[in-house]
């Protein structure tokens, strides 16, 4: 297979996987009691002629099917209906908030994977070694502390002294208003969100290296005198990293959960933070929107993903030839 | 290529004493838990549970009687909160309520995955394993947190009477973090079944007539069960540490019920105020529990799994 | 490397051998940690010599500790592992003295390895072109080397570098392998420890006619480890017999299948069903198996010999003979 | 305290902009959509309305040039205008404003939360000239005038948008990012004095706490919606002010009297009188409100301070007695709260509270559009909620007793002859002294019949920087910051 | 009437190689193989890794549907789905016995499995005792019973699958290499075993292996794969030790001859094709010494040859080999029994005395 056509493959199921979660979701809201209008202030939701009224401009009194292709078509065009909390565009809505999860998510990414795959690494050449167990405690730690614990003891312990590193106490600042002063403010809260996530990262990797150190052709390309850092380089790290890449899925969809809990608790207007209000509020078109945006950056990740396995391991390019490789002899 | 095996190709692996799973797991001494590490992480685990069970035997979760906002004493071991309760007593019945939902949530959510998993993994590349995996694939498909609060929404905060059966918040907690974890579960155990399939003995027992139900139930359940137990321990923890999520955010079990989530968020503004026992202490308990279920979790994995299980530690 | 061809097909005994010894064990221990304390002895007071050009073949049942040997001569056995001898000399140096940089030099230059399993000996992911230019470097893209490569039946290997290791079979991985391990620096010492044990019988008589045609061109030695008698008698100049960690009979090829000494190695021929007769009835005469027998304190095969007396549970017999044929065995040493 | 925070104040003051911690965000900028305080918060500035409260809370014009001309069946209004007034845009102000103001509030399908005062009153309305406005009313309605005084204007192009403002006020909304910030400029051609101010900036800090320190750290100048919790602890300092006025914030409390078990007037009695009014007053509002007794509070019109039925502290053994002559079986209900921090902290305090006379109480907390459902489904056993009802209804709170109007549609079922009549009297009647007299003989029914009990009455807390002017304390009882009006004092105010 | 009778066998399997067009392969993993075995004959397969033994024998036991063919025991057809009575007629004991069973059960749960499912012994102590006594049969003792794989030894766990398929009582016993994964010493005991089993039980036995010498052993007749086809099949004294076809000839002779003085290793020329692009006309060609230009364009039938059945077209050129004394089939009166072995050193097959092409061959290998 070419990378092109795994891609179109894997796209053309990540599709029908959002497929699927927007009908599903679509339904399900829908045939949830109550209904959208009574979000309205009780004494309008109360009076007939105003809730018909109601009803009618936002086509609430259509044919469901009706409602569920008008919003498949709108999501093709990029039109996710209106808030029934303020009547804005779903969509601009999460155009406004998006970027801002996507940098602290990004952000979070790095400072998690790129000191975690180093330190793996650095640690599964040492295993047993009391550096090694230190840095199994820390990472057992790592995972095991609730981001938003974490958040709110920051809160105070970092807060009270240093305000500014705080979006809550100092107000959110944009990226494109002050990129200093919005990674300042950023940074507190991605250390926080990608800590359980370079945990994951360290141990996933030392875990991939300390059995890829184990297989044969490590033992080869030892016996035949290849020297350590060329075959960590060569060999073993191209080939932990695989096993790593299936759990990047996992973590990245640890990320996108997180980014909703560390929102919340620093105040950063994010879409995790748009989607606990709206769901909060019940603000049906505004949740399933940012829920169908969750969903689309998850997969769109996931095929990321896909591409980089598609890029570390050539055996998928084979992957039919690869189960029954008899026959290929 | 040749299915000439040396001997050395087919090692006999060495197994722990061959005794019925259940005696070994509850025989201590007998237990290949070594390191420090290990024993810390039962130990946490104890921990956890005692505070959860006894410890909430001590004090009233919702006696307001206590004088406000007072800082941890021999009387009030984890202080008091500003409507003058005890935290400590919070905290337990907090710990209570995260232990009941994480184990109720693990234990639904095996017993839906197991079957789905295993019909999945022995129906493997079948119509029936691809419907499976593109089910759990949608379900996936939202962060879990996403999805469990969408569900949450969905059913609202009440109780839902279905019928006789009647959905308190406890249960529907349950079901629906259970239903997030049906895909991790799912999954692993399709993994697992997997290789069991290509396992000879599976062949054989088909050629013996077994039938495949009994294949599933009684043979490769067997064999798929140790590594569930391993990834139960470390999916409670996920699960205490979702459950407190959720009611953090407040999703999760109603007030005046505490649960280690909303004392957390309860705390909130209390903390910056000096009251730094009010949100540290009822975490500290979470992380406790969490902390405890990870290592003990890695320490099964040694113990059940010979330590090989998907080469971790 | 032109000269590379494999003409003599067959080995005769002693034909290549010369009387200079290139590696010299003397008393090998192998001792592993088991956890809590426990070690298991793999290997113990196991001492022979190869002479240049000699194939030395080593046979004996799963468990007896002839990878451990292999290993403990490459230095890469796992840390929990303890290796003890009076001296592996090999090419005037003692090899267990040696610092890890210089050991390092030594692998894959003077002494290199044939392994086990070839289809999992090349990394995975990475074409196998581009993993033969890690060893033999720009070299590669000379006609010469290609030619030999060429020659010694790597041909369909070479029109598709680009591939992976997966798409080749056991066969062509394992000359690809003999290939990067003798070639390439061109080693005095080979390690090939049951290298043909994963292939059919009639690619495994390729893979052996291109060992011995190697040995020949290059003069190297061949440390031989096999489970299969038959292999061992068709290329071995001597045989090791080893038995739970312990060398029990050396001899030549030729005296080993025709004049057996050890009651292990007379049982072991005597259980081949290419040796069997009808007469004979029944084919095995071993009770038993290995297992355990590394922990045993006298002779390690006497829970199964059929001679064994409470002297051979507690007591190791004597080596009889010297280094180039010996046996150890009480009722030997009584008989003569 | 320290001289960092100190400078760091003076540095930011140079630029003349007063900074404002607010609590929440409105859902959309239009200021005719929702009644909520924060919106009105943040348009408080930009817009103005025809006719303003004085000082002693009496209606006076603003934009208005004078008072409104009722016909003699008080069904036609016509309202004068003041020329030369102009919006922040240019445009003038014309009685063309007033009507699509007015539109777009009567409009069905807006959403606006107006509709409820207006929806079955207003017939019709239009422009007799351009400065000139007749409103035609289907019946009496004496309310009329306490709406006219509520109702900001707005430029009639900008009356349906929900992403802009646009007012006659002395400021203009610069920029704003949705739920974080609004920026404010002067506006230089108002028609009124001109203000100290060069800009107002709204900042808002969900978490009570943060908005706190970020008002110790002098990052803000102003905060509303102190957290009860830390007033305390800003009273304690020195650099810091706070106002504590009696407002009309109420707490919607009333239970379903159509229903088990608040259906029997002695369980309701028996609730009422073990409700721990004192417990909420220092555990959850720390000091900061009033005991409750009625629906009527302290700085709202009918307010009755005499009428003290229930006791602070809970009577238990009365109420005991009073359970004990109940009729109904039940013993438990569940009281359906909103989704703040106060409604939970009272929740819990009066279960307990119920809980000693044997009441088992389920709280359910609800978010805005669930909360609803409840209501409107009538499958609540008892609602609660805190809200600021002053900016729609002035110094009286009509819809907080809308459900005990048995005509209502929100009626929860009590039935109540002579209420509905004082009622109908509340909304019809011009003359305050009628209408405050009903408010009161409201109350005191509904007290008696234990049918609305708010615990508390809580108070207004706003917090400043000592830099800040004081505020108007006589405003800020009808919930008017008019942040427009203060100044920024180096070194601090002396009061 | 024969009590197992294979006919036009054939199992292809399609592999989908993820494509734009889905474009999938077709493995002919076995083609037109027919046999019959006699009762309490055995015959065995041999042939290279990948010819298509293992999917004979799975479909011998209807593990694997075959494509086409039928296969009948003791005259009953058997159908793809087997019913308990097609069970009891044929079993398998499959290749490496540490997999063979459930290594997280007792051997007695794993041996009680065949009769519980079956309902062939449904009361407890009956079973237990059956069980036991099978055990016995082949050498292992009741308290065997109780642990569990893990805990005891290759050999033992060979008996032991072999225990299990015989508990019921099948009238063909199908061996995937029993004793490929064995060490010399314990391979011994199995093959002693199945020799007993044999006499005793009046068994069919199909024995697939890769040890010519194992199968020369105790082969009655044997038949030889090459990529899913029969080469060449026939009484095992005639294929395994003077054989017709040519790729036959070159499997046996590069089998290592455990005689020292007797060197001769000789190797192949080229290796096996995949069986998804099998070589036209006979799938040999390629790689044999002797083939013509009629080898390469069309497939050789099975045709009767002195004595055995053969597929090449060369047959008649190569010649009938040397026959040695005493080991035509006619003059054995037992058949279970192989000839007079030759002196302790002699070499089994009489390749030397053949005007033998193979040494060149193999010499040269690949070399051009
Ligand atoms: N890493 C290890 N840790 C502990 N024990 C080991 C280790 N490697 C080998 N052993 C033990 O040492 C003994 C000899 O093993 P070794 O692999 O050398 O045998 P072998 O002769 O090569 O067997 P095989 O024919 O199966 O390859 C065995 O009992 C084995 O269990
Ligand atoms: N399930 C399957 N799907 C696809 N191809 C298969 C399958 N099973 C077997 N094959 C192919 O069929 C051919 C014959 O396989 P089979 O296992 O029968 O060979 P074998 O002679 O038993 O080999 P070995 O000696 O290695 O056991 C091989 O090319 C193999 O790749
Ligand atoms: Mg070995
Ligand atoms: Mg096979
Ligand atoms: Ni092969």
């Amino acid at each position: 297979m070419t990378m092109l056509e795994f891609m179109v493959r894997r796209t053309l199921n990540a599709i029908l996987v959002l497929w699927l979660v927007v009908t599903g979701m679509f339904f399900l809201l829908r045939l949830a009691p109550g209904s959208p209008v009574n979000s309205l202030p009780p004494a309008v939701a109360a009076d007939p002629l105003a809730r018909a009224a109601y009803e009618a401009e936002h086509g609430l009194d259509q044919n469901i099917f009706i409602q569920y292709f008008d919003y498949l078509f709108g999501l093709l065009r990029g039109d996710l209906g209106t808030s029934l909390y303020d009547g804005t565009s779903v969509m601009s809505q999460i155009a406004s908030h998006l970027p801002v999860s996507l940098e602290l998510g990004g952000l979070a990414a790095l400072l998690a994977m790129v000191p975690g795959f180093l330190l793996g690494c650095w640690t599964a050449t040492r295993r047993g070694s009391w550096s090694d167990g230190a840095v199994r405690v820390v990472t057992v730690l790592s995972f095991s502390v609730p981001a938003y614990w974490l958040a709110v003891l920051s809160l105070v312990f970092i807060g009270q002294r240093y305000p500014d590193m705080l979006p809550t106490a100092g107000g959110f600042v944009r990226f494109t208003e002050d990129p200093i002063a919005n990674l300042k403010v950023m940074l507190l809260p991605a250390l926080v969100l990608g800590l359980s996530t370079f945990a994951l990262v360290v141990r996933s990797i030392r875990a991939a290296l300390i059995d890829v150190l184990s297989f044969d052709y490590v033992a080869f390309a030892t016996a035949m005198g290849m020297p350590q850092r060329q075959m960590m380089k060569r060999i073993a790290i191209r080939n932990a990293i695989i096993p790593t890449l299936t759990v990047v899925g996992v973590l990245l969809g640890g990320l996108v959960s997180g980014t909703v809990l560390v929102e919340s608790v620093f105040q950063i207007p994010g879409l995790g933070q748009l989607m606990v209000t709206a769901f909060l509020r019940q603000d049906y078109p505004l949740a399933l929107g940012c829920s169908v945006f969750t969903a689309m950056i998850f997969l769109g990740l996931n095929l990321v993903v896909d591409a980089l396995y598609f890029v570390v391991d050539p055996r998928t390019r084979t992957s039919t030839q690869r189960r029954t490789a008899p026959v290929m002899a | 290529m040749t299915t000439v095996m040396s001997p050395t190709a087919a090692p006999v692996p060495a197994r722990p004493a061959s005794r019925p799973l259940v005696l070994r797991i509850v025989d201590v001494r007998r237990w290949p838990i070594h390191g420090v590490t290990n024993w810390f992480g039962v130990g946490c685990v104890v921990a956890f549970l005692l505070i959860a069970t006894v410890g909430q035997l001590i004090g009233d979760p919702t006696l307001l009687d206590a004088p406000g906002a007072e800082p941890p004493s021999a009387e009030y071991w984890f202080g008091t909160d500003t409507l003058g309760r005890d935290v400590f007593a919070r905290t337990a019945e907090g710990a209570w309520n995260s232990l009941t939902i994480s184990l109720g949530t693990v234990l639904l959510s095996l017993s839906v995955a197991m079957p789905l998993g295993m019909l999945a993994g022995y129906h493997y590349n079948g119509r029936l394993d691809n419907a499976i995996m593109r089910g759990l694939e949608t379900v996936q498909a939202l962060p879990m947190f996403v999805f469990v609060m969408f569900v949450l929404t969905l059913t609202g905060t009440g109780t839902i009477e279905i019928g006789p059966v009647t959905f308190g918040m406890r249960t529907r907690l349950i079901v629906c973090l259970a239903l997030g974890f049906v895909p991790f579960f799912a999954r692993i155990v399709r993994a697992a079944t997997l290789v069991e399939m290509q396992d000879d003995y599976v062949a054989m027992l088909q050629v013996l007539g077994v039938g495949r139900t009994r294949i599933l139930l009684s043979e490769i359940s067997v064999n798929v069960l140790p590594p569930m137990v391993v990834q139960a321990c470390l999916a409670m923890a996920i699960a205490i540490f979702a459950e407190g999520g959720l009611s953090f955010l407040g999703f999760g079990l109603a007030p005046p019920e505490p649960t280690l989530g909303n004392l957390i968020a309860d705390a909130g503004s209390q903390i910056l105020e000096g009251a730094w026992w009010y949100a540290t202490l009822p975490g500290a308990v979470m992380v406790l529990g969490i902390l405890g279920f990870n290592l003990l979790g890695d320490a099964l994995s040694d113990a059940l799994l010979g330590g090989s299980e998907g080469g971790a530690e | 490397m032109s000269e590379l061809t494999l003409e003599p097909g067959t080995s005769t005994p002693g034909r290549h051998a010369s009387d200079d010894v290139v590696l010299r064990v003397s008393d090998l221990a192998v001792r592993y940690a088991a956890g809590r304390g426990a070690a298991v002895t793999a290997v113990r007071g196991v001492s022979f010599d190869v002479r240049r050009g000699e194939v030395f073949g080593v046979v004996g049942e799963s468990g007896s500790g002839k990878s451990s040997i292999c290993n403990a001569l490459m230095r890469m056995l796992p840390n929990s592992a303890r290796v003890e001898a009076t001296g592996v000399e090999f090419g005037g140096r003692d090899l267990l003295s040696l610092t890890d940089k210089q050991m390092r030099g030594i692998r894959g230059t003077e002494i290199a390895l044939v392994p086990q399993r070839p289809m999992t000996s090349l990394s995975p992911t990475t074409p196998v072109g581009q993993q033969l230019r890690w060893y033999f470097g720009d070299s590669i893209d000379d006609s010469d080397v290609r030619d030999s490569l060429a020659r010694i039946g790597l041909h369909s290997v070479l029109g598709r570098l680009d591939n992976l290791p997966s798409r080749f079979s056991g066969g062509q991985l394992q000359r690809l392998l003999i290939a990067i391990a003798t070639l390439t620096n061109r080693p005095s010492l080979l390690l090939a420890d049951e290298p043909t044990t994963t292939l059919d019988a009639t690619v495994q008589a390729q893979v052996l006619k291109l060992l011995l045609g190697i040995r020949d061109t290059l003069g190297l030695s061949i440390v031989y480890v096999s489970h299969d008698l038959g292999v061992i008698a068709q290329i071995c100049d001597r045989v090791g017999v080893m038995y739970g960690g312990r060398l029990v009979e050396v001899a030549t090829t030729s005296d080993l299948f025709h004049r057996p000494q050890h009651p292990y190695t007379k049982a072991l021929l005597g259980a081949m069903p290419a040796r069997w007769t009808p007469e004979r009835g029944r084919l095995s005469t071993l009770r038993g198996t290995a297992a355990g027998a590394n922990r045993a304190t006298g002779c390690p095969f006497a829970p199964r010999c059929a001679l064994a007396d409470a002297r051979c549970t507690e007591e190791m017999p004597a080596v009889l003979g010297d280094r180039t044929s010996m046996v150890r065995c009480h009722r030997v040493e009584e008989a003569t | 305290a320290s001289t960092s925070v100190a400078s760091r104040i003076e540095e930011r003051h140079r630029d003349g902009i007063l900074r404002i911690a607010v609590a929440s965000a409105p859902s959309n900028i239009n200021p005719l959509d929702s009644g909520s305080e924060v919106t009105r918060w943040i348009a408080e500035p930009v817009v103005e309305t025809l006719y303003a409260y004085d000082d002693r809370q009496r209606s006076v014009p603003l934009l208005a040039a004078g008072e409104p001309e009722v016909s003699a069946d008080g069904l036609t209004w016509r309202i004068p205008l003041r020329s030369g007034i102009t919006f922040q845009n240019g445009d003038e102000l014309t009685a063309n404003d007033v009507v699509a103001t007015l539109a777009h509030v009567n409009d069905l399908g807006s959403g606006s939360e107006w509709i409820t005062y207006l929806l079955g009153y207003v017939q019709s309305y239009g422009a007799d000239d351009a400065y000139t406005v007749r409103i035609e009313l289907t019946k009496p309605y004496g309310l009329m005038r306490s709406h006219l005084t509520n109702l900001p204007i707005v430029h009639r192009d900008y009356a349906k948008r929900k992403d802009a403002m646009m007012g006659t006020g002395p400021f203009r909304l610069e920029s704003f990012t949705p739920g974080q910030t609004f920026k404010m400029v002067a506006y230089d051609g108002y028609h009124g004095g001109k203000p100290d101010l060069t800009g107002i900036e709204y900042t808002v800090f969900q978490d009570g706490a943060t908005r706190l320190i970020s008002l110790r750290q002098g990052k803000v100048d102003l905060l509303t919606s102190v957290p009860y919790h830390n007033i305390g602890s800003v009273r304690a300092n020195p650099d810091l002010h706070v106002d504590e006025v009696e407002g009309p914030n109420d707490i919607l409390s009333y239970v379903a009297v159509m229903r088990e078990p608040f259906s029997d007037p002695w369980f309701r009695k028996a609730v009422a009188a073990a409700t721990d009014r004192h417990g909420v007053l220092s555990k959850v509002f720390g000091g900061a409100a009033v005991i409750g007794q009625g629906p009527i509070g302290p700085a709202e019109m009918g307010w009755d301070p005499d009428l003290q039925p229930y006791p602070d502290e809970p009577d238990l053994d009365h109420a005991r007695e009073l359970l004990d002559q109940a009729t109904t079986e039940r013993r438990d209900f569940t009281l359906t709260i909103g989704t703040n921090h106060t409604s939970r902290d009272m929740a819990q305090v009066l279960a307990a509270g119920w809980a000693k006379i044997g009441i088992d109480v389920t709280i359910q907390q609800l978010a805005g559009g669930p909360w609803s459902n409840k209501m409107l489904d009538r499958s609540y056993d008892m609602l609660m909620n805190v809200f600021q009802s002053g900016f729609t209804s002035g110094p009286a709170n009509y819809m907080a007793l809308a459900p005990a109007q048995s005509t209502s549609v929100l009626s929860c079922g009590f039935v109540n002859q002579e209420v509905d009549e004082l009622m109908d009297t509340v909304w019809r009647t011009s003359d305050d002294e009628v209408r405050a007299a009903s408010l009161r003989r409201i109350n005191e029914i509904l007290v008696e019949e234990a049918v609305m009990f708010p615990p508390v009455y809580p108070k207004i807390v706003v917090a400043r920087l000592a830099t800040v002017s004081p505020l108007n304390l006589d405003q800020l009882r009808i919930s008017r910051v008019a942040p427009q009006n203060l100044s920024l004092v180096p070194g601090g105010t002396d009061e | 009437m024969s009590m197992l009778v294979a006919e036009g066998l054939e199992k292809h399997f399609r592999i989908d190689h993820g494509g734009w067009q889905k474009s999938s392969v077709l493995v002919r993993a076995v083609s037109e193989v027919s046999f019959a075995v006699e009762r309490g004959e055995v015959m065995t397969i041999v042939g290279e890794s990948g010819c298509g033994k293992s999917t004979v024998a799975r479909m011998l036991v209807g593990l694997v549907e075959p494509t086409r063919g039928t296969i009948a025991v003791d005259g009953v057809e058997l159908r793809p789905e087997r019913t308990a009575r097609d069970r009891r007629l044929i079993q398998l004991v499959a290749q490496n016995p540490w997999s063979a069973f459930n290594r997280r059960r007792t051997l007695g749960h794993s041996l009680a499995q065949p009769l519980l499912v079956n309902k062939v012994e449904t009361d407890r102590r009956q079973r237990r005792a059956r069980i036991e006594e099978m055990v016995e049969r082949v050498g292992l003792s009741a308290a065997h019973l109780a642990s569990r794989p893990s805990d005891v030894s290759g050999g033992e766990l060979a008996r032991a699958a072999l225990a299990r398929a015989l508990l019921l009582s099948p009238k063909v016993l199908v061996l995937d290499e029993p004793t490929a994964s064995l060490d010399a010493s314990v391979k011994a005991t199995v093959i002693d075993l199945l020799r007993e089993l044999r006499a005793d039980l009046d068994l069919s036995i199909v024995l697939i292996t890769h040890e010519i010498d194992v199968a020369r052993m105790i082969a009655d007749r044997a038949a030889v794969m090459y990529l899913g086809r029969l080469v060449e099949s026939g009484a095992a004294e005639l294929v395994l030790r003077r054989p017709s076809h040519p790729y036959t000839r070159m499997l046996l002779d590069s089998v290592p001859d455990p005689d020292p003085d007797h060197r001769e290793l000789a190797a192949a020329k080229g290796e096996v094709p995949s069986s998804a692009a099998a070589p036209h006309g006979c799938a040999y060609h390629p790689r044999c010494h002797l083939a013509s230009d009629e080898c390469g364009q069309e497939r050789p039938e099975l045709l009767q040859h002195a004595g055995v059945e053969v597929a090449c077209h060369r047959i008649l050129d190569v010649g009938m080999p040397l026959l040695m004394p005493g080991s035509l089939p006619e003059d054995r009166p037992e058949p279970a029994v192989a000839p007079d072995p030759p002196a302790d050193c002699a070499r089994d097959t009489p390749t030397v005395d053949l005007p033998h092409p193979q040494a060149d061959v193999t010499d040269r290998l690949e070399v051009r």
